[in-house]
């Protein structure tokens, strides 16, 4: 067996297969198809200071090989998720990453010093991308400025390992993830979603309750490897790859583009037993190119 | 034997009938496994992975049916989409993958002694697995169907062998001439409603449950990706804020909504 | 019948229906299977100053629901298209627009310039987006300036319809089409490809020659949605939208969405006579929704 | 009536038979018209969609084997991909639609009195063609077959019918033990070589070709979208530049190829 060990920051992960923020709930919503412990860990849905209703209803639409949605960060907040959520998930011995927003930089610093004392939070994931809210964030995402004051509130907050979570709804994402290492991101994890929309011709409306939502899945994947290559030229730090992964091969593909770790998101929810899958699968083909440990495929290309 | 919540596994088409118009009755047995080790609730529902890769997504289709004994579940599907077509045109023989059963089911503990379970269209479909589970507990139900016409009432044979059946049609060629909501059994009392059906009728049908003071439950079938309760696509707005109908529904009592 | 005549400036087209350079070469190669004269135009495939081999095999590779090319340019130049080319094209009746591409600005003028004299050339569609060559292309595309300053070139070259089609990998596309409006475009066209990339993990190599390249297909077309819709609230001119259209449906969805004219590219490989089903499509459309006149649907959202 | 260059038209499965482990022979007629319409030349292909959505785009085969008589086209199908597997499962009387006839074919003009004809693996589709309008036209060809095992040589009855046939497999179960580079019917003379599978087999017979100063042509297969030269996806470097193997191809001369 080759060692599926890899280290973000200071976090080290059993193996590189996480589930990606608003996915995968809390895990439990997993628990009866897969053990959650074999995975690296699992990145609990996006949290905020206050509770969130999100979006109306309608909030998906299903896109060529993909999907749109615009839930809105739909949270309890904070207090419950420490209260009521993190107390469940500490029966699992897998990375229990928490994704965070704000429509404010303080907000984004509250939460981040909130979560700070929690044991086995050993990481947080900063959504600067989200483009289904009003205000925050896509739009601290999308200049190297807003980026950079995030990374930088949640760095003084937050001691332990920083992923910046980036948008590939920009020029240049790899302008970005420099600016997030700069201000001591550990850390990038991209790509978010991609702004999308889409039209019921017959009623001659949109789909989607906000008109515009993030384009997921499959369709994005060409999108997110190449980003994924071009972040990992850019910065030092480890980069995360997600978008459109639905299997083991789109996993590797990610780690030879240059990903340390990976997120698994809308597979999820076509195959709610995936990212074991991945797991299996990473194995297999270590086994099967003679690589003793996949940090050494991470970037071939 | 451990009893799950929720499972994924294959299910062979035993038997795919075309029973009226773009409406086909599909029987499946899983490929391993017995049924009655998931305990599935009446008005539960399974997330179909679509033959063909016609679909990205899984489809949610009502349970309409369980047969313990055959180890059979049986899904009523009507061909809306590229999804549903695909399904309904699957030979007998073929296998799709499901997730399994999802939602929380219909309150059977408040149906009281005479409940009318109303169905429009292909909503009729969880209706019979209800009607059956009520049989089980010594109830016997009034069914109230609803279709454009006598040959798209669906499954009136099945529902009889649970309760009398009632029609509307909408062109009158069976039952009374009308919408469900218009049928003259509704001014008989009822212990409770169940409903499923198009968005206008189970508004209508709870309205009127509201004036009769009859404790009524309705299944929505709100766009979800996950079926699972992680997504947060599928809310619907509640007195408890925005909940998912994959898992805190897709039955509601009408007083949790805010219709 | 509807009214299906649509202008783009001074450019009069009998429909909305126009090929997208590059997917439909010189239209000749579809011409055994529709009636070229029934499109509203049809707009040949890249041209440059100079003759160009465009980039190394392998040029291709299908993507979920899309596919990425990495062509480059290949044409034989200006000249060869204005002795060889044009003339051939005369005996259709439907609007010849030329796709033209260059490595400096002073290229894009030249040719534009060449093409002017050119009684049926009516139009032709400024290339500052393609991400498959070394110099010019996309480099023009991606900043305001460079955009503005291409447009400004050859508007003083060409007096006749001028068309700039832009990039969609950009932070702000609705910044460069009001750039490009400015400095005299007639209208835009909307998107080109988006960067890609696909590897193959089992050869541990990139499937392009050029490790990226351009995506296209029904995957972007929430991308496309949503850009003609926010190029088409920031800009007075005609946005032309394209992007992932399939069929008859796919392209009013973009009309719904402001495009007063479409594009179709991919799909032409599929299926060589979906550009006439489209123009069909769009009669039966105006009929079951009681449209006289097919303007009327332009941006309804 | 009009003989077109390229059509594009639905084809009905008359017989799909898995003639070796992953490989099918399906045998077609057009749904409307005749094939003879289409003039089809050895050595052209075909651009297919592939059933159930199994990829994006259509994908490219060679014409096996055109019988004028039946209104048959034959298709030699290797299992490779999710397109190729989907078309090989599907059954008889099943539909499919494609475009044809696409690229140059073989240039018969330069056949001489004594032409060779060499296959790889599923490259001998297009020879079936190219033997059977040889002998019409007079000329009985010589050809050899590389397979891997005896059980994966292909179609060796239906070229026995048109000429002289050697084989060369890997394991030496059949024919000659090797590659068909090694097999002794090269050191025969002959009057033009027809080339068509993997890679490494045909620059290595464009070698001997040169070498001996015989004719030689070969059959690419280029990965493409269009198959009828506009997306200039599947150019092949030659003596006049990057061309495109769907149209001034798939077969080149090899003395206008880089190699």
């Amino acid at each position: 067996m080759a060692n599926l060990n890899v280290n973000i920051g200071n976090l080290s992960l059993k193996n590189p297969v996480l589930t990606a923020s608003g996915t995968f709930g809390y895990g439990e919503e997993f628990a009866d198809f897969i053990d959650l412990n074999r995975l690296g860990g699992f990145i609990v849905k996006g949290t905020t200071l206050e509770p969130r209703q999100g979006n109306d209803y309608p909030r998906m639409v299903e896109t060529p090989s993909g999907m749109l949605n615009a839930v809105g960060l739909q949270n309890k907040g904070v207090e419950y998720f420490i209260s009521e959520i993190y107390p469940r998930l500490l029966q699992y011995d897998s990375e229990i990453i928490v994704n965070i927003s704000g429509s404010s930089i303080d907000d984004y610093r509250k939460v981040a010093e909130m979560l700070a004392p929690l044991d086995r939070i050993r990481a947080i994931e900063v959504n600067i991308s989200c483009p289904n809210v009003k205000s925050g964030g896509m739009a601290f995402g999308t200049t190297t400025e807003g980026a950079a004051s995030v990374t930088k509130a949640v760095r003084e907050a937050f001691p332990k390992t920083l992923i910046v979570k980036l948008s590939p709804n920009v020029t240049s994402i790899a302008d970005i993830a420099r600016a997030v290492e700069a201000e001591g991101a550990d850390s990038v994890s991209l790509i978010n979603t991609l702004m999308g929309m889409a039209i019921d011709v017959e009623r001659q409306r949109p789909y989607l309750s906000t008109i515009t939502g993030g384009l997921s899945g499959a369709a994005v994947r060409p999108v997110a490897v190449r980003m994924v290559w071009q972040v990992s030229k850019a910065v030092k730090i480890p980069v995360i790859g997600l978008g459109g992964i639905m299997n083991g091969r789109d996993a590797i593909e990610f780690m030879l583009a240059g990903a340390r770790a990976i997120e698994v998101g809308t597979a999820n929810f076509i195959n709610p037993a995936v990212t074991v899958e991945i797991v299996d699968y990473m194995n297999d083909y270590c086994e099967r190119h003679g690589v003793k440990d996949i940090n050494e495929i991470v970037g071939m290309i | 034997m451990e009893k799950y919540n929720k499972r994924m596994g294959d299910f062979r088409i035993t038997e795919n009938a075309a029973i009226a118009e773009n409406y086909s009755l599909l029987k499946l047995i899983p490929v391993e496994g017995l049924l009655s080790d998931s305990a599935i609730r009446p008005g539960q529902f399974v997330q179909v992975v679509t033959p063909n890769n016609a679909t990205y997504l899984r489809r949610p289709i009502s349970i309409c049916y369980i047969d313990n004994d055959a180890n059979e579940m049986w899904l009523l599907i009507r061909k809306a989409g590229d999804g549903t077509r695909a399904l309904c045109d699957q030979p007998n023989g073929a296998t799709i993958n499901m997730i399994y059963s999802l939602g929380n089911g219909f309150d059977l503990s408040e149906a009281g002694s005479s409940p009318l379970l109303i169905g429009g269209g292909v909503g009729v479909a969880p209706l019979l697995n209800l009607g059956a589970e009520l049989n089980r507990q010594g109830i016997k139900p009034t069914f109230l169907l609803g279709a454009r016409s006598a040959k798209d009432v669906l499954l009136a044979e099945e529902f009889a062998k649970y309760g009398d059946v009632h029609v509307s049609t909408e062109d009158g060629s069976a039952g009374e001439k009308g919408l469900v909501t218009t049928n003259t059994i509704l001014n008989s009392e009822f212990t409770h409603i169940y409903c499923c059906g198009p968005m206008p009728m189970m508004k209508a049908i709870a309205k009127i449950a509201r004036e009769k003071s009859t404790p009524c439950e309705v299944s929505l079938e709100n766009v979800m990706a996950c079926g699972v309760g992680a997504c947060l696509c599928c809310v619907e707005k509640t007195t408890a804020g925005n909940v998912c109908v994959c898992k805190e529904g897709p039955v509601f009592n009408i007083d949790q909504l805010l219709w």
